[in-house]
């Protein structure tokens, strides 16, 4: 995936000039994760700029380019840094435009990787992304695919408002094509990857492949999954999940980060009010335990939300 | 300095003076929600530090930023609406007057948080230089501000990368209720010369000093950027809202204050300059009567419909929940 | 409530000698809000401290303090600010016990007021206590009356791990004798403050009165409504809502803060999983508006839950 | 300094060392999870430092710790067993290389936040204060936390407050894969100028200055408690993280870290002074069979059981959900 994010970025900043990218060790060495690989050759210092370790500054920089005619991307190398950043982005990004009557925009995107699988520890496995959605001027994403993460990433830097981008560390290995001319996709929209009458999957980033796992799994006792990948959770497509849900009558929800108090917690706060007669089961959610991410590979293991949960949370909802 | 400029000045310093009499008075009325921080005893900063701006060079500023505003440029009527809590404020009503903003001429907005202004002014900074015009970016904070952290990390960015930021440090001797020497340990002009940042002192309520030494920093910063300090030791005169008894400050220190008056000392500078009294009398009548109809408009408006609650939380609308 | 707030920390700070406060304002001018009046005088400059405007350091000295034997109680302004707090709360306090292997405890409180009622603006009105329920390892509590708010404190002063206390602005006026030896309560228990037969109505802070005013409009229709007022919002008492839930089989939750990813999603979504067989109508939720706290009298009063809205979302669940 | 505490310093420079080359290998080897920050060439600076340190002083790390912990006085099997992520580890394996750990000898944590131990050093040095009994907190860090913001909040905060904290700068000129100019325009003993705190500068490969420094510093500190920075200059020998090529460095100076070696510099110090070779050889076999026994016993060790990743997420475990 992390392919698609750079051909993004590449592709963004040939397009408009007004857009330049701020982060630690993204130039000259493109990135902890590649991710910016090539855009210092390509676009020079000026556009791609390495800062010091200060991720408050570097977010606030960002929200006064944005606010001065510049469409800043800076990234914050783990999610869990971004517990820093979080004044510019709750108090000034996310408020500028409502707070000063409409006036303008903060046209800025913060890319930044969750999740573990790197036995990388409590410090820098965290998925923080329901914190953003609870804060209203901010729109959040999460790709699942190259596809997605190039459409998305596109789509968020054309955005007029703050967009925090979320990007799953265990897909970013993940290989596949892009075509030629990749579209942007609309943020707010989610994306049915599964077709099924049984039962409505949500899923978002790295929870969405083991969603359609999981949904072949059950097909061998005869129940057909339907998965949404959600793409963006704040704005998220309601719409969308309740229709499926209308067909379902059943919906388990799923992603990486703690269960309680999740984004999951508010797709299914949502399906239990105006979803709510369609309701068949339980609304299941699948997400890590009540824990920090743990560092030993038996405990990472085990810690992280897997298709076989899925299949579990999919059995107890229709029993 | 010549007189024309001194008088403009000192017109400036009486308008910002004149409309922070008419909220104190409005807020002693009830008329204004929430909290109010006067800048009254402060004004000769934002006003020395505006004449040497251009309409393109953007500020940012503080919870005290009334004289920012104003000097920036702001609308009297929007303003005075805005702090009313009125339809017709500049950000309609919405943010009251911690958040007073008019991002047509640059001025990013008054600040709720403490120290705020600084990184937004940096990447204000960064945007302009990119963009190559030969603007610059100015930022208001109080010396309370100095021991917020992103102080810190943005003198080490602009000096880094040479950034066009003037960095305006109102010192007034205060954070709330607390006099500086129990908030901080350094000395600005210290912190400035670690970074390498130019840095001037001046007494921040002769407004011809700030004028002069604003420029000089400025000036040079527009050809080849790079950021400043300017430090202006200035007065607060009220508490630090209103409704604040200041029961913690010694009746001297209050009483001297007025001794220390910028716009007397400005008035002072053009008697000597030849300045007839009925000038004084004719502009301070004009602006009375200026206030006068921008309040009376303010508190005629309407107070904003409450569709507009969940208005602009994004730009594209169709995507709000 | 302050007037318990401030006996609980002068309580807590006779008895145990390593209980010291830490703030902004909080001494010599004894606070914004004066909940740590007179500790000065009482204690001295050594345990009452005025720090610098540093949230960052004040909690992580709160954090530090805490791993090195003291019971620090840190008051940081205004809710809002807590976003400079964050990697301190969140990858230091929240993570050291289980992350160092349950070698120590993080015994420290942050006291902080959330809430509207001042047209105090965007910037210094939020409730952002669920981001902190996300969180493993932090409790999160929230008092609704000057007994609980004495007896919450006293328990969170005195619990191992860390607490954030949030004090509702609007509730700092309200009077109440408190008994000449209070007690204090434990963390994790909800209390019933009214019962009822026909909704429960989940409710925590300045929501709980509203949902009692709600109850008795309810009742003039013969709707015998349950409050539940939840004290504490991590860990929260699921098992005392369960209970209520399958005596009233509807369940309403209401609080100020944003209700898209706050705190009601959670339990709405814990009832829409383990209590489904026992629900008969969909899950309401009452908070404010995906918008930030508007500045002016009108917005802010239309923004802010009411005890009407309660009412109607009980009636949309019984409908 | 006398020979038998020279030889202890070398005793512990070669600890650490020989216990990072197993790492080294054991990474290689694939049986290291997660990242790995050797501090291989670093090593007279924890060593130096904590030749001066008594138990109930407390220490706060960063990624970069193993030299800190072992220095401290972690066990050598259970610092193994955490970086190996085995249920024998000091952490019970749940936090790994950079969470290191051991509250009872007051070692208050690696850490993966660059800069999170300055506050947390800052109020474990006013505890101690408050505690009154002679004791201090250090603080190590690199040069990269320089910038950020913390550091000074707390410069300000220890100074204020006389806080007996040492602030211990490894400046090892990188910070990842960027050279500290790209990232810092102040230099560390400016801003300590700047909030009044004393400043030593010292060869960081020089265990014995190290030891001499830091104790110029931390012994006034403990009858009277204040601040103290001390800058060592080092040597990351290795790359960032191991795997990391460092392709971004010249090789003439990889080639020159062998010069600065600080065990090398430590054992001439030690010939001159009279010391054997057999004394060297000795302690070396020593030190190799010490460490395998070590590395052994962890590699042995178990995984933790998963019923271990919701324990101690409470005290209390009676609350948790
Ligand atoms: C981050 C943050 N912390 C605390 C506050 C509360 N507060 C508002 S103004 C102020 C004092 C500011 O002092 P200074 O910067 O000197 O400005 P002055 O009021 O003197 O003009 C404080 C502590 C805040 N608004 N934001
Ligand atoms: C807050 C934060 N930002 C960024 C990182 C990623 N990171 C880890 S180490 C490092 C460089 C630190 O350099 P320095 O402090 O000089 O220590 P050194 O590695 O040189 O020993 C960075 C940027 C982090 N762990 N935490
Ligand atoms: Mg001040
Ligand atoms: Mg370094």
């Amino acid at each position: 995936m992390v392919h698609a994010i750079n051909k993004a970025l590449h592709d963004a900043m040939a397009e408009d000039a007004s857009v330049f990218v701020i982060g630690e060790d993204i130039a000259a060495a493109g990135g902890s994760f590649k991710a910016t690989r090539g855009l210092l050759e390509k676009f020079g210092p000026t556009r791609v700029r390495d800062a010091p370790i200060s991720e408050a500054a570097i977010t606030g920089v960002a929200v006064g380019a944005a606010l001065t005619g510049m469409r800043p991307v800076a990234e914050i190398m783990f999610m869990d840094f971004i517990t820093l950043s979080m004044d510019m982005l709750v108090n000034q990004a996310a408020k500028a435009r409502s707070m000063f009557g409409g006036q303008g925009s903060v046209p800025m995107v913060v890319r930044t990787p969750h999740g573990g699988g790197l036995n990388a520890g409590p410090q820098h496995s965290q998925c923080l992304e329901a914190w953003f959605a609870h804060i209203p001027g901010l729109k959040v994403v999460c790709p699942s695919t190259p596809a997605n993460a190039y459409g998305l990433l596109r789509a968020a830097i054309a955005d007029p408002d703050p967009v925090i981008f979320v990007e799953n560390k265990a897909l970013y290995a993940v290989k596949g094509d892009l075509p030629d001319t990749p579209a942007a996709l609309k943020l707010g929209e989610a994306n049915i990857v599964r077709q099924g009458r049984d039962v409505t999957i949500v899923a978002y980033g790295a929870t969405v492949a083991m969603a359609l796992a999981a949904a072949e799994t059950l097909k061998q006792d005869g129940v057909e999954a339907e998965v949404i990948d959600l793409q963006t959770i704040q704005p998220w497509d309601e719409t969308l999940v309740l229709d499926s849900l209308t067909r379902t009558h059943n919906i388990v929800i799923a992603h990486e980060a703690v269960e309680q108090f999740g984004v999951g917690a508010e797709i299914a706060a949502r399906m239990a009010d105006v979803g709510f007669d369609e309701l068949d089961g339980p609304i299941v959610r699948v997400g890590a335990p009540f824990a920090p991410s743990p560092f030993a590979k038996s405990l990472e293991r085990a810690y992280r939300p897997k298709a076989d949960d899925i299949v579990a949370g999919v059995r107890r909802s229709l029993a | 300095m010549d007189r024309k400029k001194i008088e403009e000045l000192y017109h400036q310093m009486l308008l910002i003076r004149r409309a922070e009499e008419a909220l104190q008075k409005l807020f002693a009325d009830g008329a204004v929600p929430g909290f109010l921080h006067l800048s009254i005893g402060q004004e000769a900063v934002p006003v020395g530090v505006s004449s040497q701006l251009l309409e393109r060079d953007t500020v940012s500023s503080n919870h005290r930023g009334h004289g920012h505003a104003l000097a920036k440029g702001v609308g009297l009527e929007p303003f005075f609406a805005e702090i009313l809590g009125k339809a017709t404020g500049i950000c309609r009503g919405r943010g009251g007057s911690m958040h007073v903003a008019d991002l047509s001429i640059g001025m990013l907005g008054a600040n709720g948080i403490v120290g705020a202004g600084l990184p937004i002014t940096t990447g204000s900074a960064l945007a302009l230089k990119m963009q190559g015009e030969g603007h610059i970016a100015v930022v208001y904070f109080g010396d309370g501000a100095l021991a917020e952290g992103v102080f810190h990390e943005c003198m080490n960015m602009a000096a880094l990368w040479s950034l066009p930021v003037l960095f305006v440090c109102e010192n007034n001797g205060w954070s709330e209720f607390s006099p500086t020497e129990r908030q901080l340990s350094a000395s600005l002009e210290r912190l400035a010369g670690a970074f390498g940042v130019s840095y001037l002192a001046v007494d921040g309520n002769d407004a011809i000093d700030v004028a002069d030494s604003a420029s000089r920093l400025i000036k040079p910063m527009r050809e080849n950027p790079r950021p400043g300090v300017l430090e202006c030791s200035t007065t607060r005169v009220r508490g630090h809202f209103e409704g604040d008894k200041q029961d913690y400050r010694e009746s001297e220190e209050v009483a001297a204050l007025g001794e220390r008056d910028p716009i007397r000392k400005c008035r002072q500078a053009l008697v000597a300059a030849g300045v007839p009294a009925r000038w004084f009398e004719e502009k301070a009548a004009e602006i009375d009567a200026f206030i006068d109809g921008a309040v009376r408009a303010a508190l005629a408006a309407p107070e904003p419909s409450i569709n507009e609650i969940t208005r602009d939380v994004y730009t594209n609308a169709e995507l709000a929940p």
